[in-house]
C-alpha cells in the first residue's frame, strides 16, 4: 500500500462514508478512467499554480528585478520535475511498512509500475503509476516557488537555483513523507492531517523563506533609521493575474488531493476551498481598511491566498460554515503579520510569502484539530475537531507536525543557506541590486524601451 | 528669442494648447514631469507602510518663441492653466540664443515657426 | 425536483434524444461521477472569467485607475460566493411547485443535501448539492462584474460594494429563479428558454450597468462641447488577455449548463459556442474596417464577447450553422452599439458593457425563438424557432421574458443607485477623479516607477 | 472508419497493450462519457494556446506593434474555426479506403452524424462528432499563428489575413490528411507517426514562417552593416505568460491526441511531455549561460518550447528517460538555431518561431524513429526506435514524411507569399513600420498615456 | 558655454549619437518628449470616436558644450538627424552659466567633458 | 534668477531633495533621463546578439532658483550626490529671466519660491 496510513484512513473513510465506493466499483475500468482524468486535470491545473506565482513575485516587486524573477520560476518548475523524476517521488512515497522517518523506494521512474497492465492494480484502481507521478510532481517545485518570493530582488541566481535543488530534492520530500508517505506522523494514533499541504508544501516553503530572508539581509533602502520604507511593486494587474490563477490552480491543488473524482468530496472540497478564499478576501479587506485606513489590494491579495493556504490541510474535513470561519481568521491573520513582519521583526519579505504560507499554513494545520468534523459532514464517523467536541487529540498531533516540520524545514533551510553563502555568495553586489538584477544576472530589462523611473 | 517652460497641471494641457493654438503659438514640446512646490503631497500606504507622494504630476512645456510672442505665450498659459488652486504650476522665461530647423538648416527668427 | 420546469425540459429532451441517458444509467455511480467531475471543471473555468473580466475592464480603461478595477473585481467574487451561501442560493433554486414569483428554499447551506448518502438522490444523480452550489455561486457575481465595468472610473468604491451586495444577493437570485428555479417564466406553456444565461446572468447585468452609468453620468472630459472624446484604455495585452480567458471559462459557462457530460449536447455546446465566437469576431472586423477604416482591436475584442453572448442563450437548441448566423449578427450589433450609445445617446459606458452583455443578451434571448431547432439536430422533438417552421410561440416567451427582466432589473438597479447615492454618495470627488481613483480610493499605484502621461 | 490507419494502429495498440478497453467496454455510455469530456477539456486547453501565442509573440516584439500582433492572434482563432467548419475538416478527415494524396468528404458540418443517435458509433464511441470537429478545429489555426509570429512588426495586416485563409483553409488540411485523415503517410508499411503534430501542425507553420520571413526580408534596422542588431521584445511578463500557458495547453494538445481518456497513455503523454519541456529548460538555460554568458530568459523560454515541440511527435511512445533526452537536446539545439538563423543565416523572425517549430518539429518527427519503445512501454508489441533495436524502418518513413511536408510547405507557403505581395503588397511602407504598425494599420496604441521610447 | 537642446526623430537616435561621437562630443542626456510643430499629425480613433494626435514622439537631446564645440556640434546633429521631411526636428542654443561635475567638484570648462 | 539644472544617479534623489530641502530649497521638477558621460555603458545581449547600453538612467532636475540660493543650492546637490565613483552626474547652471506663478500671476523673485 504505497500510502501507508495516510491512504488507509481515507479508504476508511470512503468505505463508510459513501456508497458510491464500494470495493469492486473502485476497480473498474470506468471508475479508473474518470478518477484518472479527473486526477490529471489537476495536475494540469497545479501546473498553471506556477504561472501565479511567476506573475504575483513579479507584480509585486520593482520593473527591474522581473526577469530574475520570471526566470528563477521558469527554471523552478523545470528543477521541481527533473529531481521529482530522479530522487524526489522514491523518497517521498518509499512503500515499506510505514512509520518511518527516512525511506526510499530508489532512483527514477519505474516502467513496470507504468505498464497499462498494471493500471487496475495500482493504488486502489483510482489513478495510474503516471498520474501519480505528474501529480505529486507538480507539487514539488512549489516549496522553492514560495522561497523565491521571499528572497526576490537581492539574491544571486546561481546560489538560488542550487539552493533550490538541494531543497526540493531532499527536504520536501523527506518531510512530506512523514504524512503523505506513510511516515511517522501519519502512523501516530491520531494521524497527522494535511488534506493538501497546508504544513507539508506551504509551510515547508514558508520556513526556508524565513530563513532565507533573514540570512539575506533586507533590500538595499528597505530600512533607513530603523524605519520601514515602502517599495512598491510595478504592477499591480499582474499581481491580480497571479492570485486568480493561483485560486484557480487550487481547484486542482486541493480538489485532486482527494485522490479519485469522489463526487462528494471533491464538490464538498470545491466549497471549503472558495468559500474559504472568498472570506479571505472580506476580512482583509476590512482590516486593510481599518488598519490602514485606504484598503490596500495588494493586501487584498495576500487575503485571498491567506484563506487558500488556511484551508489547504482541513478542506476536506470541514463545513463549509467552519471553511468561512478559517478563512476569515487567515485573512485578519496575514494583514496583522505583513505589518507586524515587516515593521515589527524588521525581516524584509517583498512578497509576504511567510505571512501568507509560513503563517497562514499554520493556522490551517492547527484549524483541523479545532474544525475537523467528519461526523456532521456525513463522510466519517467521527468529529476530531475540538470545536466539535473531539477533544484535544488532533489537535495535539497537529502542532507536533507543526513543530516537527518547523524545526526540520527552518534548520536544513538555515543551514544550506548559510553553506552557500559561505562558498558562492549569497548576495548579488550593491551596484547590481542598485541597477537591476535583471540587467546584473541576465543583460536584458523587461520592459525595453519602456520609461521607468529606478530611483528605488 | 526665448524659450518659454511651463508647469502645468496635466489635466491643463488640451486647453493649454488649445490657448496657444489661438494666439498664433503651434509649435511646442512636451514633456512628462514630476513636480514639488507649495502644493502637499498626499500619502500612499504600501502593505501597510505609508508613503508621503510629494512628487506629483505635472506636464513640462518647453516652446521657443520670438521676442514678440513671449509675452502674448505666457499669458495665454496662464489663463488656460489658471484654477486658483495650489499647484497650478510655473513659467520660465529664458533667453534663448540661436535656433536652427534641421530640415532646411535655416536659423534664427525663421526657424523658430 | 429542484429545477421545476427547466429540468423538465432538460430531463424529457434527453430521454427522447439519446439513449445515453436512460433512467437506471443516471443513477450509476459511474455516471455521477463523470457528470460531477465535468461540473466542477465547468465550475472552475467560470470562475476564471472573473480574471477575465478584471484584465479587460483594466485593460480597457486608464492606468489611474487599474487599482480600483482590479480590486472590485475581486471584491466582487468574495461577494458573490458569500451572499449566494447566504441566501441567493435558496432564492433562486427555492424548489417547492414552480411558477412563483418568489419563493425562497431557507438561509445557508444544508448539510444533509451534501452528505455523500444524498449523492446519488440529488438532482437525477447528476451532480452533487455541493457541485450544485459552486457551480451556481460562479456565476452570481458576473452580474455585478458586468456593472463594475461600466460604471469605472468614477465610482466610488464604498458604494459600488454595498450596491453590488444588494443586486447579487437578492436581484439576480429572484430574477434567475423565475427561469432557472422553476419560476412563472419556466412554467408557460412555451417555457422561457435561456440555456446559460443571456439573460439572467448578462442582461441581468446590463441593465444594471445601464442604470448605473446614468445615473453617474459621463467621466470628466468625455463629452467636450456635445462631442463624444476618446479615452482610450491603458493596455490593450491586458484586454486581449481578458477576452481570451472569457472564452475559455465560456467552455464551462455554456459547457456546464448542460447540467451533466452529456456527450452530444455538451460537445454541440462547445461548437456553438466556438463558432458565434469565431463569427463575432469576423463581423465585427468587417463592421469596424467598413465603419471605422481601421479595424479596431477593441471592437474586435467586444464583437468576439458578443459572439458568446449571444449563443448563451440558444447554445444547445441551434444548429452550428445557426450559431454562426447569430454570433455574425451579434458582431454587427455590437459594433453599432457601442458607436451609438457613445456618440448619439451620449452614455459613457468605458468598457462597453451595455453593448455586449444588455445588447447582445436580449438579441440573443430572442434568438432562440428564431433558431430554435431541437428535431433537426435530433436532440428533441421539436423545432420551436420561427425560422424553423415552429411558429411564434417561443419568440412570444422569448420577448415576454426579456420585457420582464428588463423592466425589474432596470428599475430596481435604478432605484437602488438612487438611494445609495442620497445616502452615502456615487461618485467620486472631481480632484480624485482626475488624479485617478487609485490614489484616491487606495493610496496606491498600479505601476509604480513606470512613466504615465495622465493628463487625461 | 474516419481515421484510416492511424485509428486502426490506434485501436490495435489498446487492444494489446491494456485490458482498460476491451471491445464491448468501449462502447459503453459511461466510457464515451469520460472520453468526451476528456477530449472536450483538451479542446478548451489547445483554445487557451491561442492566448499563449498571442501574449509570447507581443511579449518578444516593441511595443508600438502590439495592437497589430494581439489583432492577428484574434483573428486568427477565428479564421481557424470559420474555415474548419466549411472545408478543412472535410479535408483533412475525408475518410475513405485512405492512402490517398487529396480526398474531401465534403463541405460543412453534418448533422446526422452529430445527432446522439449516432454518438456511440461515430469513432469507436469514444467522442462524438461534435466533439471531433471542434478538437480538431482548435488545432487548424495554430499553423497560422506560427507563422504570425516571424512575420511580426512588418507584414501587411490584410494580406497576412489573406494568406492565413488560404493557408488555414486549404494547405494545412490536406497535408495534415497524409498522417492524420488515412493518407499516404499513415498507410505506408512502417506508418508515419506524429501523435500530436511536431509536423503536421509545428512543421506546417513553421515551413510557412520561413517562406514568409524569406519574401518579407528583415525588420529595418535588424541588419546594419552586415551585422545582426537585437530589437528587444517590450514585455518579458508577457512573454513568460505566453509559454506557461502554452505547456498549460499543451496538456490538451498532446493529452488530447490520445483521442481518448485512456488512463494509461493520457498519463504517459502527460509525463513525457512535461519531463521533455523541463529538459528542454534546463538545456537551454546551460546552452545559454555558456554561449551568451548570462543566461537569457528569452532563450530559456524558447527551450521550453523547444523541449514541449520535440515531444509532440514521439509523446505517446517514448519512455519518460528518452522525453529527458529529447527535450534536452531539443533546448541545446534551439538556442543555437536561433543564433545560427539570426546572426549567420540573417534571417530575422522576431520570435524564434522557425528555431522553435520548425527546427524542433523536425527533431521531434525524427526521435520517433530513434526512441520509439512500445513494448518496453507496455503499450504495443514493438519496439521501433532505431535506439531499441527496431532498427530503420521507423526513421525513414519519419524522414520521409518530413521531406513530403517541408516540400509542399514551404513551396506552396512561398508561392502564396509572392503571389499575394505582386497583387496587394506584403509589407508595410519604411514610415508606417518606423511608427509602428498600431498607429499605421489599425489607428490605435497598446499602451496609451506610457512614455516609451521608440528609437528602433 | 553652450546647453544645446535638440528635438530629433526618435529613429535617428543612434546616427545623431554616432555622429556627435565622430565629432568628439560623447556627452549627452536624452529625454523622450512629444512634439507639435508643423508636421501634421495623424488620426487615431478608438471605439469609433475619432481622436486627432498631434502630439508625436520626439527625442530630446540636451548636450553642454564648450564654446568652441557648438558649431561643430549643431552641424553634427543636423547632418545626421536630417531625412528632409517635415518633422526632422530643431535646435535650440542656449548660454550656460556654469557647470560642475558633481564626482569632483569641477567647474567649468573642464566640468563639461 | 537661475534655472539650475542636475543630472543624478538615480538612486540619490531621495537624499538630494532631502538635502535640498535642509537648505531652504522646497520646489523643483524632476523628469526620467538617459544619460551618457564618462560612465562606461554596459552590455546586454538579446536572443544572443550583443548590444552596448551606454544611455544609462538618470534623474534630470531642474530647479528655479533667486540668485542668493544659486551656490547654495548646487552645494547641496553636490553634497548629496556624490558617490565619488563616475556617472555622480552634471550640474548646470543657466540666466533665468522671469518666472511666473500660474495661480496669482506673481513673478520674478516672489514667484520662484
Ligand atoms: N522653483 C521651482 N523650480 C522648478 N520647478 C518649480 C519651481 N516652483 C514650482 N515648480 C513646478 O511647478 C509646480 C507647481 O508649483 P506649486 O508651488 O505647487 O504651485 P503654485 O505655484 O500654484 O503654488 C511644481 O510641482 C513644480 O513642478
Ligand atoms: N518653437 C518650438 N518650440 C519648442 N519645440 C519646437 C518648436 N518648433 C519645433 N519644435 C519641436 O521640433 C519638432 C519638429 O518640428 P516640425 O515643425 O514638425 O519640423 P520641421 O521644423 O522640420 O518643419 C516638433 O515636434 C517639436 O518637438
Ligand atoms: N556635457 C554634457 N551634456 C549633457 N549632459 C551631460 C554632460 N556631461 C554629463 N552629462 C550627464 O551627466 C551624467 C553623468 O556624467 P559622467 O560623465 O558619467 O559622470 P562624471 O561627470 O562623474 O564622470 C551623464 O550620464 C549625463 O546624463
Amino acid at each position: 500500500m504505497k500510502y501507508g496510513k495516510w491512504m488507509l484512513t481515507l479508504a476508511a473513510l470512503m468505505a463508510v462514508s459513501t456508497s458510491v465506493w464500494a470495493a469492486d466499483d473502485t476497480a473498474s475500468e470506468e471508475m479508473l478512467r474518470v478518477n484518472n482524468t479527473w486526477m490529471l486535470v489537476s495536475a494540469a491545473l497545479v501546473f498553471i499554480m506556477h504561472l501565479g506565482f511567476a506573475t504575483l513575485e513579479s507584480g509585486l516587486t520593482r520593473a527591474k528585478n522581473t526577469v530574475n524573477i520570471l526566470f528563477k520560476n521558469v527554471s523552478i518548475v523545470s528543477i521541481g520535475l527533473l529531481t521529482y523524476a530522479i530522487c524526489g517521488f522514491g523518497l517521498m512515497y518509499p512503500g515499506g511498512d510505514g512509520g518511518h522517518f527516512l525511506a526510499f523506494a530508489g532512483w527514477g521512474l519505474d516502467l513496470a509500475q507504468g505498464a497499462p497492465g498494471n493500471a487496475l492494480g495500482y493504488c486502489g484502481g483510482n489513478y495510474t503509476y503516471w498520474t501519480d507521478f505528474i501529480f505529486q510532481g507538480m507539487f514539488a517545485a512549489t516549496a522553492a516557488t514560495i522561497v523565491s518570493g521571499a528572497v526576490a530582488e537581492r539574491v544571486k541566481l546561481s546560489t538560488f537555483l542550487l539552493f533550490s535543488v538541494i531543497y526540493v530534492a531532499i527536504i520536501y520530500p523527506i518531510v512530506g513523507s512523514w504524512g503523505w508517505g506513510g511516515g511517522w506522523l501519519a502512523a501516530r494514533e491520531v494521524g497527522f492531517h494535511d488534506f493538501a499541504g497546508s504544513t507539508f508544501v506551504h509551510s515547508v516553503g514558508g520556513w526556508a523563506a524565513l530563513a532565507g530572508v533573514i540570512v539575506l539581509g533586507p533590500r538595499l533602502g528597505k530600512y533607513f533609521k530603523g524605519k520601514s520604507k515602502p517599495i512598491p511593486g510595478h504592477s499591480m494587474p499582474l499581481a491580480a493575474i497571479g492570485v486568480f490563477l493561483l485560486w484557480f490552480g487550487w481547484f486542482g491543488f486541493n480538489g485532486g488531493s482527494v485522490l479519485s473524482a469522489d463526487p462528494t468530496l471533491v464538490s464538498l472540497v470545491f466549497v471549503t476551498t472558495s468559500l474559504a478564499a472568498a472570506a479571505g478576501i472580506a476580512t482583509s479587506m476590512a482590516t486593510s481598511w481599518i488598519v490602514q485606513q485606504k484598503p490596500d489590494l495588494s493586501m487584498v491579495l495576500n487575503g485571498c491566498l491567506a484563506g487558500l493556504v488556511g484551508i489547504t490541510a482541513p478542506a476536506d474535513v470541514v463545513t463549509p460554515f467552519a471553511a468561512i470561519i478559517i478563512g476569515a481568521i487567515a485573512g485578519v491573520i496575514v494583514v496583522l503579520a505583513v505589518l507586524f513582519i515587516d515593521s515589527k521583526l524588521k525581516i524584509d519579505d517583498p512578497v509576504g510569502a511567510t505571512s501568507v504560507h509560513l503563517v497562514c499554513g499554520v493556522w490551517g494545520t492547527i484549524a483541523v484539530g479545532l474544525f475537523s468534523a467528519q461526523k456532521t459532514l456525513g463522510t466519517g464517523d467521527q468529529d476530531l475537531g475540538l470545536f466539535y467536541g473531539g477533544g484535544a487529540g488532533q489537535l495535539i498531533t497537529q502542532l507536533i507536525g507543526v513543530g516537527a516540520v518547523a524545526l526540520t524545514c527552518f534548520v536544513s533551510a538555515f543551514v544550506i543557506f548559510k553553506v552557500l553563502d559561505a562558498i558562492m555568495g549569497l548576495r548579488v553586489e550593491e551596484a547590481e541590486e542598485l541597477r537591476g538584477l535583471d540587467i546584473g544576472e541576465h543583460g536584458m530589462e523587461s520592459y525595453a524601451g519602456f520609461q521607468i523611473f529606478t530611483t528605488q | 528669442m526665448k524659450l518659454i517652460i511651463a508647469y502645468i497641471q496635466p489635466q491643463k494641457l488640451e486647453s493649454v494648447k488649445q490657448a496657444l493654438d489661438d494666439a498664433g503659438v503651434a509649435k511646442m514640446s512636451v514633456t512628462n514631469a514630476l513636480g514639488c512646490g507649495q502644493q502637499k503631497g498626499y500619502h500612499e500606504s504600501y502593505r501597510g507602510v505609508d508613503m508621503e507622494v510629494n512628487l506629483l504630476k505635472k506636464v513640462r512645456m518647453e516652446i521657443a518663441v520670438n521676442d514678440e510672442f513671449a509675452e502674448k505665450t505666457v499669458k495665454a498659459i496662464i489663463d488656460a492653466a489658471r484654477t486658483g488652486t495650489i499647484g497650478d504650476g510655473k513659467i520660465f522665461v529664458m533667453p534663448l540664443e540661436e535656433c536652427y530647423r534641421i530640415r532646411t538648416g535655416e536659423t534664427g527668427q525663421d526657424a523658430i515657426g
